[in-house]
This record gives C-alpha cells, structure tokens and sequence, in this order.
C-alpha cells in the first residue's frame, strides 16, 4: 500500500499498550485515536524521568531542581513554538487541554451588541458552547456556515456570513467527526478582509497535518495534548503577541501577575499573564517529547500513513453491505477518523460487538451533536487510525462489522 | 467478554418489538432525558390515577432512540409498571437500580423484575448500564413530578 | 524527637528523587515541599501502568480501555471524596489546580454591587487575584482580615468586616508563607450567621493536616494535587451540591452539557458540568495514588510529624544570629512552613548559597507580596518540611545559614 | 556549583556600596520594573540630553530593592551609561544581554562591559539572569520612552 509509514513495525514497538492483550486473548485493535491517542514510551520515560529526578516548581524555584524544572517547561515551550512555526515563543500558551483554550479566548475576546461571531456546524461542543455563552453574555450574535451533504463547509452563503461587523471566526481545521480538511487559510484570508480575527482549533489537525500558523495566517490556534500522542492535562493555545497583550487575563492567581497589593494587581507580560497557578509541568515536559516524537516521524509522512489507511478503510467500508459512511468519501479530502451508520445497528452495539473482538472504536454523538443533526443521526460509529495503525488492523475491524451484522441479524 | 450474557434473547426480542412504544394521552407529566455521553433520549409520559386503594400507573408512554439495551429496557420497564400501585412501580425501580449497580454481583428476583432479570448480564458492562437506567430514570423523575403536582387524574 | 513518624527511613526510601546527588556530590536536601511536593513511587507507577495499558478517553469510550480508564478515573473521585469526608462523591470536582478552582467560584458565584467579599491579607494570590477581578466586573466591594504581629488573623474587626450583605468569605487554612493554622471552623460559623458562603484554600492544608469539609461547615474547599505527592496539572474543588448546582457553568465544551443545539445548549449535572473538555486523566489517577499514600501514613502521624520538625527548625533558626521568623512561633499554631530573614543577606543570595551545598529552600515572596508588605519586607527564604523531612536535614539548613553568613561576612 | 564565579569580588563590592544610588532631578522619564518571580523591584530615572553631537545620557538614578546580583547590576549599569551618548549606551545594554543570554558560552568584552564583564558567572544561574537584567531593562524601557517623547531636556 502507498503511503504507508516504512517502519510501521518500529513504529508499533514504541507504543506499549498496542502489546496488551483483551479479555478472551484478543490483542488490542485501537482504532479510538480521535478520541485520544496512545502514548510512546519516549512520552512516558520523559515524564518518569521528571518525576524521579528533576521534580520542582518553575519559576518561583531558584535550586537546580527548580531551575532544571524550569528549563525543561520552557524547552517544550520551544518545542511547541518550533512544532506551530510561531514567530514567537512567547505566543505559546500552555492550558489543560484544548477546551480551556478555546474558552479563554471566548471569555477575554472583547465582544459586545452588534458584533457577530462565525462557527460552523461541525464544531466540536468545545468550539460551540464557549461561543454561545460568550455571545450571549455580551449580547453579540451567533452564527454559523452549514454542511453540505458531503460534510464539508457549506461556503456558499459566505459574503452573508462574513460581514464587517463579524469580529471573529472559530472553525475546525480537521472535523473529529466528518473527517473533513477545511480550507482554513482561504477562510482566514475572507475573514480578515471584513477585520475579524480567526481561531482555529487544530485538536485534530495537530495530530496529523503540519500545521503552520503563519502559512494559514491564523490569529489563535489550540491544540490538545493527549491527541498528539502526549499526555492529558495540556493543552496548547498559541495566538499573535499583538492579540494576546490586548487580551484582559483570564485566571488570577499566582505567577499571571506583576505586583499585587490587596487593592490592585498588574499583570505579567505574556506567556505568564495566561498561566496562572502552577503549570502542568510534567504534562508539558510530556508533550514536549511527544511531538519530538511525531516531528521526527515527520508530519508530512504521518498524513501520507493516515491518508493511505483511510482510503483503505474508506474501501473496506464500502465493501460492507448498509454501511453509509459521513463526510467526504475522498480520503485525500480528510484526516483519519471516519464516522458511519450500519442499518439496523445501533452504534453502541456495534461498538461493544467490536470491542468483544478487541477492536476499539468510538459510538455516539462524539461532541458534535449538531454535525450528526445535520445528518440525520443521532449517534455513530466512529473508527480512528494515527501512525501505529496497520492494514492488518482495518481488515480486523471490516471482519468485525461482517460479524456484528450476523450476530444481530441484519 | 461474554456478549450473550449482555444480549439475551429476551432483550433482543424487546429491542425489536418494544412494547407500549410512541406518546400517548393523557398524562400528567412528560420527561425528556438524555445521556449526556452517548446521546441516548427518552421523552417519556405518565399517567398516573388515584384510587381508593392507592396511586396506580395507569400508563406509561415513551418514544425513545437509543441502542438495543436502552430501547429494550424502556419496553421492559413499562411492562413491569404499567398497572402498578406507584410504590409497587417505584420499588421496581429500586431493585433494578440495585441489579445495575451491583457489578454483576447482585441476584435478581424474577418475581419482582420478570423480564427484567434479563439485564442482570448488562451490569458487568459499566458502559451499558447507563444505557439500561435512562428510561427508568424518566420513569421515576416523571411519577415524581406528578406527585409533587399533588394532582393525579 | 517525639511526634515524628517512625518509619522515616522507609518513607524516604518511597521518594526515588530523595536520592538525586546534586552539583559538587551534596545529596538532595529538599525543604521546598511548601512550593511542590516529592513523589513516591507509587503515583510514579500508577500514572505509568494507566498510560502503558490502560490508557483511554473516558465516559464516551465504551470499549474495554475506556471502561478501565473511566473506573480509574472515578475511583479516584470517590478517593478525593472520602480524603475530605465529602458528603457526595459528586461534589469532588476535578480542576487543572488549586488556582483554576477559585477562579471557578470567583467566576461563577453571583455577586452584584452592594455585595461584600471578605478575604485575608495572608491570601496567596491565587486567592486574591480571582476576587479583584470578580469584584471589580460585579461591582461588589473587596474587603480583608488585618493580620497581628505574630502573623496571625487580626479579628478583631470581625464584626465590621463580616456585616450582612458579605456574600462570600475566602480564607486559607493554612498560610503558604506565615505557616498559621486559621481558626476555620470558628470564621465559617460567623459567616453563615450573616448568610455568607465560605471558600477555604486547603492547598497547604491538605498535605499536612485532616480536612474535613463537614467537621469545618464550609461551602467550598480546594487544593492542589501537586502539593500532596500528586502530580501538576489536576486540583480540586469540593462544593456544596445545592451550591454546586446552583452556579452556573464554567467553561464551556464537551462532557458538560446535557444537548447541544447550534441555538442553544444545556448542561449535565455535577460533577460533569463543571468538567468541559478531556480531563486530567493521568493526573486524577496518580493523585488517588498520591492521596491513598498519604491517608495510609495517616494525616494524624503527618501533622504530629510536621510540629516536630516544625519546632525543631525554629528552634534551630533561633540559635543563629539575625534571624528574624515571620509567622507564629508556637509550631502548634502553625504547618511545615517557616519564612525567615537573615540580617544583611538578601533571600535570593541566602537561597543560591544554601543550594550550593544541595539544600533546596524557596526565596522571593512566595505568591504572598500583601503578607510581605505587612511585614515590611519585599522578600523572604522559606523553608517547609514535609512526611520526608529528617532533622538531619534540619541540621543542614541551619549549618547552610552559618556558612552564609560568613560567606558574606555578616 | 561555583559559587565565587557568582558573587566575584567586583559584584559584592558594588552590592556593598552601590554607585549612584537614589533618585535625583532633573529626569524625562521613569519606570518601575519588577521582576515578577521574585519580586525584586527597581524605580528608575532617566535624563538625556540633546547635544549636537548627539544624545547623551546626563544621569541614572534609581531606587532598587533585590539580592546582591540585581543591586551590584544597577550600580555597574549606572557606571557604565552616565555620560556616554545614548546609542553607545544601548549598545551596551545590548551586549550585556547578549552575555547574559549566552549560558556562560560568551566572552565579554572588557572595554564596553568593564566592570560588568564580572557577571559572566552570573550567566551559568538561570535563575540569576532576570536579576542581572532588571535594572539594564528598566534603563532601555526609559530611554526609549524618552526618545518616544521626542523632546530630551
Ligand atoms: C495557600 C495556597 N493557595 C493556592 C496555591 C496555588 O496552587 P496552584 O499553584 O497549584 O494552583 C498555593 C500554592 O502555590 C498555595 O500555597
Ligand atoms: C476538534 C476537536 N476540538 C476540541 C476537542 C477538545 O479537546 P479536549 O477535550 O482535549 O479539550 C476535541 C477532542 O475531544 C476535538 O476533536
């Protein structure tokens, strides 16, 4: 098969948990990646590592044990910088996970009556919810691009949308659930012609595509560390330095401030004025060695890997009799999740005949509720690969959905 | 993994022909519930009368979208309370709430659950039990309203 | 010494970094526990074993890892609930740290002019900060508890200060700089007479001492996993349910809502509501480690432990010239803290010299500049034991202290 | 851990008796920096002068409160600015910065750093860099904000 990673063997070998064996002797099939991915031992001895040996506060602590801490937060803030192209580390701004940072955003962008923000349909509930409370808080407008019936953005009433007055536009890079590549720079472009700012959640993106902050000419971009093959608790925003020094703070507390006296407080200068309280440390030295990792492999050939085993699952599916698959049936039009329907069974059993097999994949709405409404659905089955996914893995998964239709019938 | 613990025959029948399915007047008090996590809904109807012996479920109506096990308990579960005394119907639930939590440890009894015994494989399946339960809860949420309305039919 | 844990030996045999042998061959002395605790193996190990085979997205995955990282991840609730003889494990919420939890209440707790917050001067700024803004925004007044000489709470306002219309009155357990224990019980009595809630800052309370949220009648109690041998990146807010339900949310996302429509979305109940977005999975799971490991040494042994090396520190401190102690100096009033000034040596020189013989302290205003202010200094060292601290070590520091003196000939 | 790279004679000798101290008139601007981790604070004066041959950098004041590294840093950058032409001063500052940043890999050059080629050793602190630069900082900030004004005394 083309485009699949060369070492996928190698790969393999450096994820753990892909040797763990499931209840009736069935190796782990892990095809639940969009949800979160599996972590390399590179990740995991990093972490350990810290923890024995290196373990302190940042900043605040001036022993070696401190400053070695400290230096080793602030190399995976490089490492993240290095990883978006930011022209700035300082633009790195370390939260707990991709959600946090998309409601700072949403809470400190200065909005008010008049103003509109632009979503789209297939949000993930973490780039919805902060909107509508944001809206609805200052009394801006909510709007949002549709779907077409391939699941991608529907860009034909664009000039509606994208009027002045518009002061922000939030979209998906990648859909965790259609699978669908949106065209973020071409959006970025229209919505800066009309002076709104554009934030893009990369949670999906990140994992699989090289993402270029300044080649999409993005203002804010988040990502989430535990799909990048790091650890839970981090998240990434990164935004432009002029944006983020206008920005009120969001969390107050230690560390985030200049001076504080019980009247009033002053703010540090950015990266610190977003970090209150003691940072994730260890997560962030974490994700630091988990996208060395996937930088290594090399982004362009993890999109070629997740290309190829999506068009192959993409066949597999269709040589599966009631199977309608959701999103673009082009697997070069998409990343490595594809969400689909199999007549007469309903997600979840699918899902829990397949995990009887040791097969793991995700059934529901997979926080993108308005995306499967839009679609008529209620809930899906959703099969996710990332690097360490194999052929052999994709054939298991086809023989199992051959298996739960017999099983039930259908 | 044992699957044919988790979808006895009983449930697979209820799944395919649920029982007393669709809204229904008249009611007292509709619930809608949903599980937060998989998007399983229920909007579920009471109709509940008073008689001189007590409160009786004269109805329970549903329409609900959902997998296998949370479609086959909504059909299982009007069958064991439609007809009942309210406390008999509430400590119905009870014992089946105590069957869901029990970690596959606790023994149902047939004569209180009936086809409801059915689900004791589901408790060994923390994903699915809240699947089992949502009907159940709307059940009991909606009953509750009414009373608290102090007014049944 | 009565009162320190018997098996010592074995305790710091659990901490693998105690053995960490720094620059110049000085084996570790760590007495910065206050800032952030050691590890013990065991967190170490539980977080690995989650990430090496159990590793999952949790609630929505319904395949067999997902149900033992959704266990794990529970389980350590119902941990964190019993720690703090919560009524309901529901009221355990997991928070990115002590910090974010405060801003939680701070942000979400209905305040309007008129209304009076009431706080401490010995506040960290974590608990300072998130009530400037929230007054600030709301147009409620800021009001604050004077501290004695002795770095205790000054009361004797508290019938000025504690007037109807206080809403909220949030307080420390135990100070971070002073050492104090603050009479919590006593101060949430008060506030309830006049109807308002209590916040209590258990982050330097709940490594060293028993929290019982019931025992003390508050409303909102938090601390921070880091500093009770947990991990960074995961804290705690416990909450009254009626109080709970009662806010609105937080962060928006997923996992917190009930539905979500483009027009409008609902929430889940506690705790979920208050937990958008993937949490702190790994984090949640090292810190019911962490915690079980604690509660097994016994928070009883822990704090009788601490009074001992507490006592013997300040009497240590006393014998060396031109110490001045800030705080109670009665070890009974106070937890494992002590900041001092040493006459003509400034903190940061004191710190870097002691850390040239491997001895880690703190130095700086420890996210307390308001209680250095009242003391009239900018800055101080700090010194905090913990279950693993030796008097030997004490003895260290104190021998650290002569050295530096005589390093800078005062 | 070489301590005496630290705290080199030159460093404990401004600390003890730091040259140009206080706050004095006349000044065009003045800044206060802290640094924000330790709380180490410096208030600042800057007075500039428009001379033909340029802008010259008439006195330095300052009120400073910090460890030994950030005082003695104050005094040095004081003695090194006062008197030279602005630019020449900037680029000072910026060598300074350059061997603060270059993690003890830099050689400094005696005849622009004098005595501040003393913070060498300061450069291998990490910890200790923000205190050798507060004061340098608080300078620039001032002179550019004088600058900005366009109007030097
Ligand atoms: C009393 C007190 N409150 C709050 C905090 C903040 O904890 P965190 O930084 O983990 O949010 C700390 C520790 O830094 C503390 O000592
Ligand atoms: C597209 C997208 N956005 C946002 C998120 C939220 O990420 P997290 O749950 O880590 O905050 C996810 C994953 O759950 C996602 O797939």
């Amino acid at each position: 098969m083309n485009g699949l990673l060369p070492d996928l063997d190698v790969i393999r070998k450096d994820f753990p948990i892909l040797e763990r064996v499931l209840d009736g002797g069935h190796r782990l099939v892990y095809l639940d990646s969009a949800n979160t991915s599996q972590k390399p031992q590179v990740v995991i001895d990093a972490m350990v590592d810290h923890l024995e040996r290196h373990n302190a506060n940042i900043s605040r602590a001036m022993h070696q044990l401190g400053a070695e801490s400290t230096e080793a937060f602030e190399a995976a803030r490089d490492t993240v910088a290095r990883f978006l192209n930011a022209p700035s580390r300082d633009e790195v701004i370390f939260t707990k996970n991709a959600t946090e940072a998309l409601n700072l955003v949403a809470r400190t962008f200065p909005l008010g009556p008049g103003d509109r923000v632009v979503i789209t349909e297939m949000e993930h509930h973490s780039n919805i919810v902060p909107w509508q409370l944001a809206t609805e808080r200052s009394g801006a407008e909510l709007r949002w691009f549709g779907l077409t019936d391939d699941g991608e953005l529907d860009l034909s009433n664009i000039d509606e949308l994208l009027v002045p007055g518009t002061k922000v536009v939030a979209l998906t890079w990648v859909s965790n659930m259609l699978g669908t590549i949106n065209p973020v720079a071409e959006i970025a472009r229209r919505a800066h012609e009309i002076g709104a700012v554009v934030v893009l959640d990369a949670s999906q993106a990140a994992p699989q595509l090289p993402v270029d902050v300044q080649a999409v000419d993005a203002d804010f971009v988040v990502f989430t560390g535990h799909k990048v093959t790091g650890p839970t608790g981090i998240g990434v925003l990164w935004g432009k330095a002029e944006l983020l020094n206008a920005l009120p703070p969001f969390l107050g507390g230690g560390e985030m401030i200049a001076t504080v006296t019980m009247e009033k407080s002053t703010w540090a200068p950015i990266p610190s004025k977003f970090e209150a309280g003691t940072p994730p440390i260890t997560e962030a030295i974490g994700l630091g060695a988990a996208i060395e990792y996937i930088s290594h492999v090399g982004l362009d050939a993890i999109h070629a890997h997740e290309q190829a085993i999506t068009g192959y699952l993409l066949e597999g599916l269709a040589t599966v009799g009631g199977v309608r698959v959701l999103g673009p049936l082009d697997a070069s039009k998409r990343g490595g999740a594809v969400a689909f329907e199999l007549a007469g069974v309903h997600p979840h059993d699918i899902a829990q005949l397949l995990d009887s097999r040791g097969i793991a994949v995700r059934a529901g709405h997979h926080c993108a509720k308005p995306a499967h409404k839009r679609f008529g659905v209620q809930a899906s089955t959703r099969a996710s690969s990332y690097l360490y996914t194999t052929p052999a893995e994709i054939d298991a998964l086809i023989d199992g959905l051959e298996y739960t239709k017999n099983y039930f019938k259908v | 993994m044992d699957l044919d613990s988790l979808y006895q025959e009983i449930i697979l029948d209820h799944y395919r022909s649920p029982h007393h399915a669709g809204l229904r007047d008249p009611f007292e008090a509709e619930v809608h519930h949903v599980n937060p996590t998989c998007g399983d809904e229920v909007t579920l109807r009471v109709h509940l009368e008073d008689t001189p012996a007590g409160t009786v479920v004269r109805d329970v109506s549903y329409d609900a979208e959902g997998c296998s096990i949370s479609q086959a308990s909504a059909s299982v579960m009007a069958d064991l309370v439609i007809g009942q005394d309210l406390d008999v119907a509430l400590s119905k639930h009870e014992a089946f709430l105590t069957l869901m939590q029990g970690k596959g440890q606790v023994e149902p009894d047939e004569d209180v659950l009936e086809d409801g015994i059915a689900f004791a494989g589901v408790a060994k399946f923390p994903a699915r039990v809240k699947c089992a339960l949502l009907s159940w809860m709307a059940f009991k949420d909606a009953a509750l309203q009414v009373r608290a309305q102090g007014e049944p039919a």
